[in-house]
């Protein structure tokens, strides 16, 4: 019987051991570097959905709003399926998720996530360890059946819980008076191209997006999981005993933050291969990759068109891109840079790159040309140092109305418009979305 | 190698049968996606048909077409019905007497042809249809395969005058008023709004906003659960019907 | 010449090729492993739907279809042309001219409209 | 015309579709690690497909809270089985046909455009929101590709004047039709990544869209999927090499070689698009494809008919 050799352990499972290892990356608060580590391993393919991965990989801290939604991603995997967290080692993070997660392998900062992805990943198709079972309880939605005299879900056409959920409803629609239906669908926290615990509840009207609220799910409280990693990106400003802060080691960690940065934003757009490379050089950039990352820029205005599909995408300009400020502001030709103020970073001849257009292009094209430019600095800086408030940091700022910069950005574009812009301003959402800026918000970049 | 007349004529059968099982189907599902592929799978029997009737070119164009043409009526019958996955149940029949006395005229008009008229007592000589066609689109056909053509032109710039909510100037709303609700009341009485509402503008979409509070109102005033009953669904096929 | 016996051979080789994949579905496991409703929640980055996803979905792109509707028609006509186009010569590539560029003329009042893009 | 027993065709298309699916899958990977800029991976390459088969044959198939299952279920296979019956129609040499008739080239035409509609309920089919998008996008994309598609296959018959692909291989005798009709075979090649939604023009399976059609697929379902999509690539490669390459023409080897040549070549070009080119915009691509693709086809074909006249 074919069923039986397909099992764990069968044939045709010792052949699959083999395969490359599809992975779907939960990234919580404080990934760290772990989904560049993921991308840049060929032994792995990270995968987009849940449900064509077999190891889950959970990176940093799932605050208390997160774990159901991480609990439905871990059983929307189809087994055999299999759960690596890798966690921050701050107070006894290790054991609490073992405590609560007693089937996952926990690992720390220092392990090699990949090859114990690898790992669990053969033990499970050898059959030695056990694919696990559903974290959350076998619950349906909504009671429904036998209500209507068809032992339909409601009443009428459209009335009713049908199998457990109502249907969509009406409304105007912004752009050309067909009112149809709208579908407010929450996306997110887990979705791969979405910033870290960002969640929006998106009303699309077809494929155009109608309305979009942001839900905050990062509120911290008893029932949180991990801890965050060292992010490299935020290191410099975490730990108070390292002031003043060395310019070479910070400009190295914020090439490292746009290349991964960048290593995502190919793979939203179907390349994965060059993602992978981009992954393996954001891993330890290193001044010879200054050419490098020239050449990449290069190509990828010409040869991979990356240019022109991302042209007038998600454009961010004036008073908008003033309000988010960084990267965005810079890519929409406002030099704001807390770096510029600094007279060390003026005896390296700092001056802030900026773009003018603030569109999708203009924003990974600001990407890269900082990382160079940041390579170049870190190349120069020997061992200069700078003071806490002409620090920049590498990530995007949330603006303090995150619910209204995204809505502002978002509404009226289609859906892949409007995630390619969400992923290319990737904002660093925090708890409240974006009242006051707490510093362990910096953390999570 | 000439096939086997016994097979033909099996396969004939088979495909004859399935084309009206299919035909038949996309009145019995209540997914509009499934009513529209039945309905394709009927043309695509009907292909099979004429392909057996020694018409190759024509059995391929049609099967061609009606892939591309069926695609495009299933997805406006997702815009535009109600429930169109057929989460709840319904009826895409209505008007059933109508139906059946339509339906039976019919059949009797075509099953009377098919008695009456002198059919050929062997298939027709087989030759090349498809050069034979492009020849007379060549030939004493010119004129209208040219005809064609603008007809075709005229409908494209139709479609477009009449679906499309903008243009080179703008959005087709814009500066336009509303046509009226109550015939009645005459465009130019109608109070100039500010801002024209979009969703008024469009009388079409009006009839279907209509019809869609009707088939919601009918369930929420719970005017009995039994409201399901034969008038009920005849209602809400009825608006099925004016929808497409 | 209509050659049944090789549509046959098309029509065994659809049929047996679907009927391969159904049937290895089959064989491949117990049809849906989700045995918990969890499990058969639909993805959109961990949290459930509100809603149904069917629904009246706004195509974007109606007029373009529209468009396709009645661009669908010509090729019946080319195909035919363009088996006999030697025979006629310059006559037919004058028709096919005329014809094109009648039907050219559609796609550039399209175009001019703004009538390709989303809606 | 020689006619095959159904049997010899059936299995000679799979035969030739299940070498071409692998093929494809492993050009794939290949690309795929030299553009990742890995070494000395060719000996994985290999071996990948099978193994990535076996995964997807071990792991349970997913489903939703409420699929239209059976529509769902029939997608892969008649997607699969169009791609077969576009195959069987393309011929390995003079005497070598699967499926030989006369109007061969619209055959192909009906089989690709067929092919649309299996695509569209497996993203609708699920209920979710993700691959229903998806549905609706790859929609618009084969109202977008088709016309550019039929018309690039139109242009190779002119100078044939017929519909036989026999006549329009040997038609290409003196001169391949690449070279006679030079717009034919790119239009051809974007057209047909359309239909396997591949690389650049994979609208419907983005990763925008969480993998789109296949977002809620998983098991032997995606391998069926996957398996059609590359057959797919391998039926346009096919066709592409026999109508614009000059199919088993060639000197020295035997034709079947040629054409095995060929395709294989088209293949990889095809197959290596998803590694050098970023995905596009759906209303670019509309865009796109009608205002510039098809005035380029209508030219292409009273290009074909001046050349041949």
């Amino acid at each position: 019987m074919v069923v039986s050799r397909g099992r764990p352990g069968g044939p045709l499972a010792r052949l699959a051991a083999g395969a490359e290892v599809p992975v779907f990356v939960a990234r919580g608060l404080g990934a760290g570097d772990t989904e560049a580590r993921l991308l840049g391993t060929s032994a792995v393919r990270v995968v987009a959905s849940p449900r064509q991965a077999t190891v889950l990989v959970v990176a940093g801290h799932v605050p208390p709003g997160m774990a159901e939604p991480l609990a439905r991603v871990h059983d929307q995997i189809p087994p055999p399926r299999v759960t690596v967290w890798r966690t921050g080692a701050g107070a006894g993070a290790l054991d609490a998720i073992r405590a609560a997660w007693p089937q996952a392998t926990v690992v720390g900062p220092g392990d090699d996530v990949a090859a114990t992805v690898v790992h669990a990943y053969r033990e499970v198709l050898l059959g030695r360890r056990p694919t696990e079972q559903p974290r959350l309880a076998d619950v349906e939605p909504a009671e429904w059946r036998g209500v209507g005299p068809y032992g339909q879900g409601g009443s009428g056409m459209t009335g009713g819980v049908p199998y457990g959920r109502p249907m969509a409803g009406r409304a105007d629609d912004l752009r050309d008076g067909l009112s149809l239906d709208v579908v407010r669908v929450r996306m997110g926290p887990f979705l791969p191209a979405f910033p870290t615990g960002l969640v929006l509840a998106v009303t699309f009207a077809g494929d155009v997006v109608h309305a979009v609220e942001v839900d905050d799910l990062l509120t911290p409280g008893d029932g949180g999981l991990g801890a965050p990693l060292p992010d490299d990106a935020a290191d410099s400003r975490g730990d108070p005993a390292a002031r003043p802060v060395r310019i070479d080691g910070l400009e190295r960690a914020r090439c490292r933050h746009h290349l991964r940065w960048l290593a995502r934003l190919l793979r939203l757009y179907g390349l994965e291969a060059l993602g992978r490379r981009v992954a393996l050089m954001a891993a330890a950039p290193v001044p010879e990759d200054i050419a490098h990352l020239r050449n990449l820029h290069r190509r990828l205005e010409r040869a991979w068109v990356l240019g022109r599909v991302t042209a007038g995408v998600g454009v961010v300009t004036g008073d908008a891109a003033a309000q988010w400020g960084g990267v965005t502001a810079r890519a929409a030709g406002l030099a704001v840079d807390a770096r510029s103020g600094s007279p060390a970073y003026q005896a390296l001849g700092f001056a802030p790159v900026t773009h003018e257009a603030g569109d999708g292009r203009d924003r990974w094209r600001q990407r890269l040309a900082e990382a160079t430019q940041a390579l170049e600095l870190a190349g120069r800086a020997g061992d200069a140092t700078v003071d806490d408030d002409h620090i920049e940091p590498a990530g995007q700022p949330a603006p303090a109305d995150l619910a209204g910069a995204l809505g502002t950005a978002l509404t009226g574009q289609e859906w892949g418009d409007a995630l390619a812009t969400v992923a290319s301003i990737d904002p660093v959402v925090h708890p409240g979305a974006g009242a006051d800026r707490p510093a362990r918000a910096e953390a999570a970049a | 190698m000439t096939s086997s007349p016994l097979l033909v004529d099996i396969a004939f059968w088979f495909f004859g049968v399935m084309s009206v099982v299919t035909g038949w189907l996309v009145f019995r599902t209540d997914s509009m996606v499934r009513a529209s592929f039945f309905l394709l799978a009927s043309f695509l029997n009907v292909g099979v048909l004429l392909l057996l009737m020694r018409s190759e070119y024509l059995s391929l164009i049609l099967i061609l077409m009606m892939a591309g043409e069926m695609a495009i009526m299933a997805i406006f019958m997702l815009m535009f019905m109600m429930n169109p996955a057929g989460l709840n149940p319904m009826n895409m029949v209505h008007q059933h007497r109508a139906a059946v006395a339509g339906g039976i005229a019919a059949f009797v008009a075509l099953a009377g042809i098919g008695l009456v008229a002198r059919f050929p007592d062997r298939p027709a000589r087989p030759q090349p249809v498809t050069e034979a066609l492009g020849k007379e689109l060549l030939g004493d056909s010119m004129l209208v395969f040219e005809s064609a053509g603008t007809a075709l032109l005229a409908t494209m710039v139709a479609a477009i005058a009449l679906a499309s909510s903008r243009g080179r100037y703008g959005s087709a709303y814009e500066g336009s008023d509303a046509p009226p609700l109550d015939p009645d009341t005459r465009t130019a009485d109608a109070p100039a709004e500010p801002e024209p509402d979009e969703h008024e503008g469009h009388a079409g979409m009006e009839g279907m906003a209509g019809m869609d509070h009707g088939g919601d109102g009918g369930g929420d005033g719970g005017e009995g659960m039994a409201g399901m009953d034969h008038s009920g669904m005849d209602h809400r096929g009825m608006d099925h019907g004016r929808g497409s | 010449m209509v050659a049944l016996a090789a549509f046959g051979a098309a029509f065994t080789l659809l049929v047996a090729t679907a009927a391969l994949v159904l049937l290895g579905r089959w064989l491949a496991g117990p049809p849906g492993w989700a045995a918990t409703a969890p499990e058969r929640v639909p993805f959109a980055g961990g949290l459930p739907p509100d809603v149904h996803a069917w629904n009246r979905f706004h195509a974007r792109y109606y007029v373009m279809a529209l468009l396709f509707l009645t661009f669908d028609m010509e090729m019946v006509y080319m195909f035919p042309w363009a088996v006999v186009f030697r025979q006629e010569g310059a006559v037919a590539i004058g028709e096919i001219f005329v014809f094109i560029s009648i039907l050219a003329l559609g796609i550039l009042y399209a175009w001019r409209e703004r009538s390709l893009g989303w809606s | 015309m020689s006619v095959t027993p159904a049997w010899a065709a059936v299995a000679g298309v799979a035969g030739a579709v299940g070498a071409g699916v692998y093929i494809a899958a492993v050009a794939d990977r290949a690309v795929g690690a030299t553009v990742a800029g890995e070494r000395g991976r060719a000996g994985r390459a290999l071996g990948g497909p099978f193994r990535a088969a076996a995964l997807w044959l071990v792991q349970g198939r997913a489903t939703t809270e409420r699929p239209d299952a059976r529509a769902w279920a029939l997608a892969p296979a008649l997607y699969l089985g169009l791609a077969a019956v576009a195959v069987s129609v393309v011929p390995l040499t003079r005497n070598v046909t699967a499926v030989d008739v006369d109007a061969g080239l619209v055959l192909f035409g009906a089989a690709q455009a067929l092919a649309v509609i299996p695509v569209f309920p497996n993203g609708w089919s699920s209920n979710s929101m993700l691959p229903l998008i998806g549905a609706f996008r790859f929609i618009a994309e084969a109202l977008s590709y088709e016309m550019p598609n039929l018309l690039a296959l139109l242009s190779v018959s002119v100078p044939a004047s017929s519909l036989a692909l026999g006549d329009i291989v040997t038609s290409q005798h003196h001169l391949w039709n690449v070279v006679r009709i030079p717009l034919g075979l790119p239009l051809f090649l974007f057209a047909g990544a359309g239909l396997a939604f591949w690389g650049p023009v994979d609208l419907p399976d983005g990763a925008d869209l969480g993998g789109g059609t296949q977002a809620e697929t998983s098991g032997a379902h995606l391998l069926a999927w996957t398996t059609g999509r590359l057959a797919m690539l391998f039926a346009i490669s096919a066709m592409g090499a026999a109508a614009f390459l000059g199919g088993w023409l060639g000197p020295v080897l035997p034709g079947a070689a040629w054409m095995i040549v060929k395709t294989v070549a088209l293949l990889v070009v095809l197959v290596s698009s998803r590694h050098l080119v970023a995905r596009v915009r759906p209303e670019r691509y509309v865009v796109i494809s009608w205002a510039v693709l098809i005035p380029l086809a209508l030219v292409n074909v009273i290009v074909a008919a001046a050349v041949s006249l």
